[in-house]
């Protein structure tokens, strides 16, 4: 089986994918809105370890230059990119959590089908 | 054509959260993800070998982060280099995004009063 | 929140110590592992440590609202003149090296040009944007320190 | 190509530096942060004029960021398309700004206003950044600062709806967000760069060795932006988001936000995919039928609306789709129509929305059934929705007709008689749910018995402005159609 052979290969990549449906399921599925927040987490997450997984190489070390030795660097750029992703990962679960808050004083539930329930009956 | 079965796939999996109710929707739902993972296990298998040197991604625009970055920049963390240097504007984008993030937290709390 | 003394102690103890870390890593960015974003995390951090070990008043006391949003819009304000000034130089939007700006010798303290003064505008910029999402997000609960430790 | 002058990144910077300073004077001078942000949005707009002036029909300029050539760094592009969308993102946006200046004291607490200010600046600079930017990954970044804001301009506002349309409208976008990350990452794999042009010139050969993983990330592109700009099936956060939301933000979000995402998804379509691509598998072919479904069930929910803002909403649904049309009948012809459309929905539904925004203001009704006779009394906004509901009905003399007919046209030229009749059936259904509105508001002969407050001068200027860019879009419309017809020779 030759594709078995390539997804043990690729072992990283598979997991990063299999991480993200899970969120996705998880997203989907679940009413409870601190869920779904965590759920967009491993979302991000699984793809911020494809990304990163892109810029590994066998035998290679994090791409600090140090003069005079000979050294195989992983590459830089999805690394900094992924340091960009994580911010902005933060900062929209911070912004969900605050709206989740007040959804919790007004209608004091955090479960998506019970507020549905409760606009229907106003 | 695999790959618009996948993409209907993935609307409808995203659709479905509206239009079924809760029990058919999360046996629905399992069912429709196995399926995309099942047609991305192939889209995995295709990619480029991990930790392979000769993959698309070792092109020449790392090779010169790594190599000119440290005269280049005059830094030698060359991910410091490429987030605030070569690719700063994303970086602005990201103060923003705090920046923003904060507003936003600021004025939802402010202004629903209890 | 905490009505426990060895907790407080500690904390008081410990806080100094990694705000000094936090600086060493938003100072060595380009030198280490690290940067603005981590050091200004770790700076926050010790912020939202002190608040959550003593109660909010003790928090606010080390940085209050009007220095924090001072610090957020200025943090950010900085990291858009900093490209600014590179236009003055002569270079394009955020340029370095090709603005003027002194690189000195790699590996140096001092050296890297604007990428230094970035890394310290974004620290400052998220250290402040750490505290003040805890700090909002937390205020206007009952008043803290009323709740009896029950243990 | 030459350097361009620091003008398009100076548009960006300009925006983000007043909305820096906005919250900080809002403490101490409240006029004054109101003051800077539309200093800063009157100045992005006239820069970009310039820049409209410096780039010509068919040349194109690109800024590097940082002096560092493109696969290193990011790029900007300016050209011809891409400077019509920044003109119509600063020009709209700084409409519906002055009609925010009048509008918000009575929808939001005094104490957020700077903060609406100091957000809507981000808004427009991380709009027009979109637009100009010519990198994959900085494109992620200014697309989770444009659904931040947005989100927050609805949340904003004192109503536990407005709290609920916004979570539900954020955990959408970050769904899109994440899809289209991962697109990046597999795109990113593929050819090693995140420069739309680098990319374009790689796919083509990276296409006969990882197929699936382009098919894949089409797909995963595809559902991204149908999400963010409401296609069809993915639209459901859009209705209750821009109900709920204050007038002024309902008509940014409905006239400039969604429209951002369908002119960036044309963007990948035609500067980032090779054209071989597009021809191997039938890309548009979805877009098309999506849209045209997107269309004829925009118009149908929007029928059975009982609420004024829903229904234009609803609308908004039918409208974006007419523009996915555009890209997915692949035609200049039809993209002409469907690029119009942008311009011509700006105006259209932001001038419905400022009027229904006055309605609210002046009697507090929302219901369209009590909308009778208030014709009388508040004569000046149902005016502006008149001419509104023509437009979007495609009456002649309207910017509507113009799009809709190019549209039509494209459908005749590749014989998709189908599509044109979608089109035509929708126009009948706009003309079902928005004349007997006017109808009702002018001609019935019951008294309106609400009390009527009155409307400040700069929602009644921006209102008069609104009807006037309508018609002078469906009259003086042949400088941009040939503008059009020059910048499309590019991708043909």
């Amino acid at each position: 089986m030759e594709i078995i052979s390539r997804l043990t290969e690729n072992y990283f990549y598979l997991v990063a994918v299999i991480l993200f449906v899970i969120g996705m399921h998880t997203m989907l599925t679940h009413s409870n809105m601190i869920k779904k927040v965590i759920a967009m987490n491993i979302m991000d997450s699984s793809v911020f370890l494809l990304f990163v997984a892109i810029g590994y190489r066998h035998g290679a070390q994090a791409p600090i230059i140090r003069e005079g030795v000979d050294i195989v660097y992983a590459n830089p750029l999805p690394g900094a990119l992924i340091v960009t992703g994580i911010v902005v990962a933060v900062s929209v679960t911070a912004y969900a959590l605050s709206i989740i808050v007040k959804i919790q004083r007004s209608y004091e539930t955090v479960d998506c089908d019970e507020i549905c329930e409760l606009r229907s009956e106003d | 054509m695999f790959y618009i079965l996948i993409l209907f796939l993935l609307i409808f999996a995203l659709f479905l959260r509206f239009i079924v109710g809760v029990e058919l929707r999360s046996i629905l739902t399992i069912y429709l993800l196995g399926l995309i993972v099942y047609f991305f296990s192939f889209a995995v298998a295709e990619m480029p070998t991990f930790g392979n040197p000769h993959n698309p991604a070792f092109n020449e625009v790392p090779e010169r982060y790594l190599e000119a970055g440290p005269s280049e920049t005059g830094a030698i963390n060359i991910i410091s280099s490429v987030i605030t240097d070569y690719r700063a504007f994303d970086t602005l984008g990201e103060a923003t995004v705090l920046f923003v993030a904060i507003a936003a937290v600021v004025a939802t709390l402010k202004s629903h009063r209890d | 929140m905490m009505d426990d003394q060895i907790v407080r102690i500690t904390s008081r103890l410990v806080a100094p110590f990694i705000q000094l870390y936090g600086i060493y890593i938003i100072l060595h960015g380009h030198l280490s592992p690290g940067g603005g974003f981590s050091g200004g995390a770790i700076f926050g951090a010790s912020l939202v440590l002190i608040a959550l070990s003593f109660n909010l008043e003790a928090g606010i006391k080390q940085i209050s609202h009007q220095t924090a949003s001072v610090l957020e819009s200025g943090g950010a304000l900085g990291f858009a003149l900093t490209g600014l000034v590179a236009i003055a130089f002569g270079g394009n939007y955020l340029a370095n090296r090709s603005a003027g700006f002194p690189l000195g010798e790699a590996g140096q303290f001092f050296s890297s040009g604007a990428i230094l003064v970035i890394t310290v505008f974004v620290g400052i910029k998220v250290a402040s944007t750490i505290t003040t999402l805890f700090y909002n997000i937390i205020e206007k609960e009952e008043p803290l320190g009323n709740h009896k430790q029950t243990d | 190509m030459e350097s361009a002058g620091h003008q398009p990144v100076l548009i960006i910077v300009l925006l983000l530096i007043s909305a820096f300073i906005a919250p900080l004077l809002y403490r101490r001078w409240r006029f004054l942060s109101g003051a800077v942000v539309l200093a800063a949005l009157t100045g992005s707009f006239i820069t970009a004029l310039l820049l409209l002036s410096k780039s010509g029909a068919s040349s194109s300029l690109s800024y590097h960021l940082g002096n560092w050539p493109p696969p290193w760094g990011i790029e900007l592009i300016i050209d011809p398309l891409r400077v019509y969308m920044l003109l119509v993102v600063t020009g709209v946006s700084l409409w519906i700004f002055i009609y925010a200046l009048g509008d918000l004291k009575h929808e939001l607490h005094n104490d957020v206003i700077g903060w609406y200010y100091s957000l809507y600046a981000v808004l427009v600079a991380s709009m027009s950044a979109i637009t100009l930017t010519n990198d994959l990954f900085n494109l992620f970044v200014l697309m989770e600062i444009c659904a931040i804001t947005a989100c927050a301009i609805i949340t904003i506002k004192d109503q536990r709806e407005c709290l609920e349309a916004g979570f539900k409208y954020l955990i959408m976008s970050a769904m899109g967000t994440g899809c289209f990350l991962l697109g990046v990452a597999m795109i990113y794999m593929v050819t090693g760069y995140l420069n739309y042009s680098f990319i374009q010139s790689e796919l083509s050969l990276a296409l006969t060795d990882y197929p699936l993983n382009i098919f894949t990330a089409a797909a995963l592109f595809i559902v991204a932006f149908g999400t963010k700009a409401a296609l069809f099936p993915l639209h459901v956060w859009l209705p209750d988001a821009h109900a709920a939301a204050p007038s002024p933000s309902s008509a940014m979000l409905s006239g400039l936000v969604i429209k951002i995402y369908a002119f960036a998804l044309f963007m990948i379509f035609y500067r980032v995919f090779p054209r071989s691509l597009l021809d191997t598998i039938p890309l548009n072919e979805i877009i098309l039928w999506l849209g045209a479904m997107g269309v004829m069930f925009g118009s149908i929910y929007a029928m059975l609306q009982t609420d004024l803002k829903k229904m234009l909403a609803y609308s908004s649904i039918s409208q974006i789709a007419f523009i996915f049309m555009g890209i997915g009948l692949d035609q200049p012809l039809a993209l002409t129509g469907g690029l119009y459309h942008i311009m011509v929905h700006a105006f259209t539904k932001s001038t419905l929305f400022m009027s229904a925004g006055a309605i609210i203001y002046s009697t507090g009704v929302r219901r369209i059934s009590d909308l009778g006779g208030i014709g009388k009394v508040l004569p000046l906004p149902l005016f502006a929705f008149t001419i509104g509901s023509a437009s979007m009905i495609g009456l002649p003399g309207t910017g509507g007709l113009i799009s809709k007919w190019y549209l039509a046209l494209g459908t005749l030229e590749t014989g998709r008689i189908l599509f044109l009749l979608v089109i035509l059936a929708s126009s009948l259904l706009n003309a079902i749910y928005y004349m007997p509105i006017v109808i009702n508001a002018f001609m019935s002969g019951e008294e309106f018995k609400e009390k009527v407050k009155i409307v400040p001068l700069s929602m009644q200027v921006t209102l008069a402005a609104g009807m006037i860019l309508v018609v002078i879009s469906g009259i003086f419309s042949r400088q941009v159609i040939i503008f059009f017809e020059q910048a499309l020779t590019s991708l043909y």
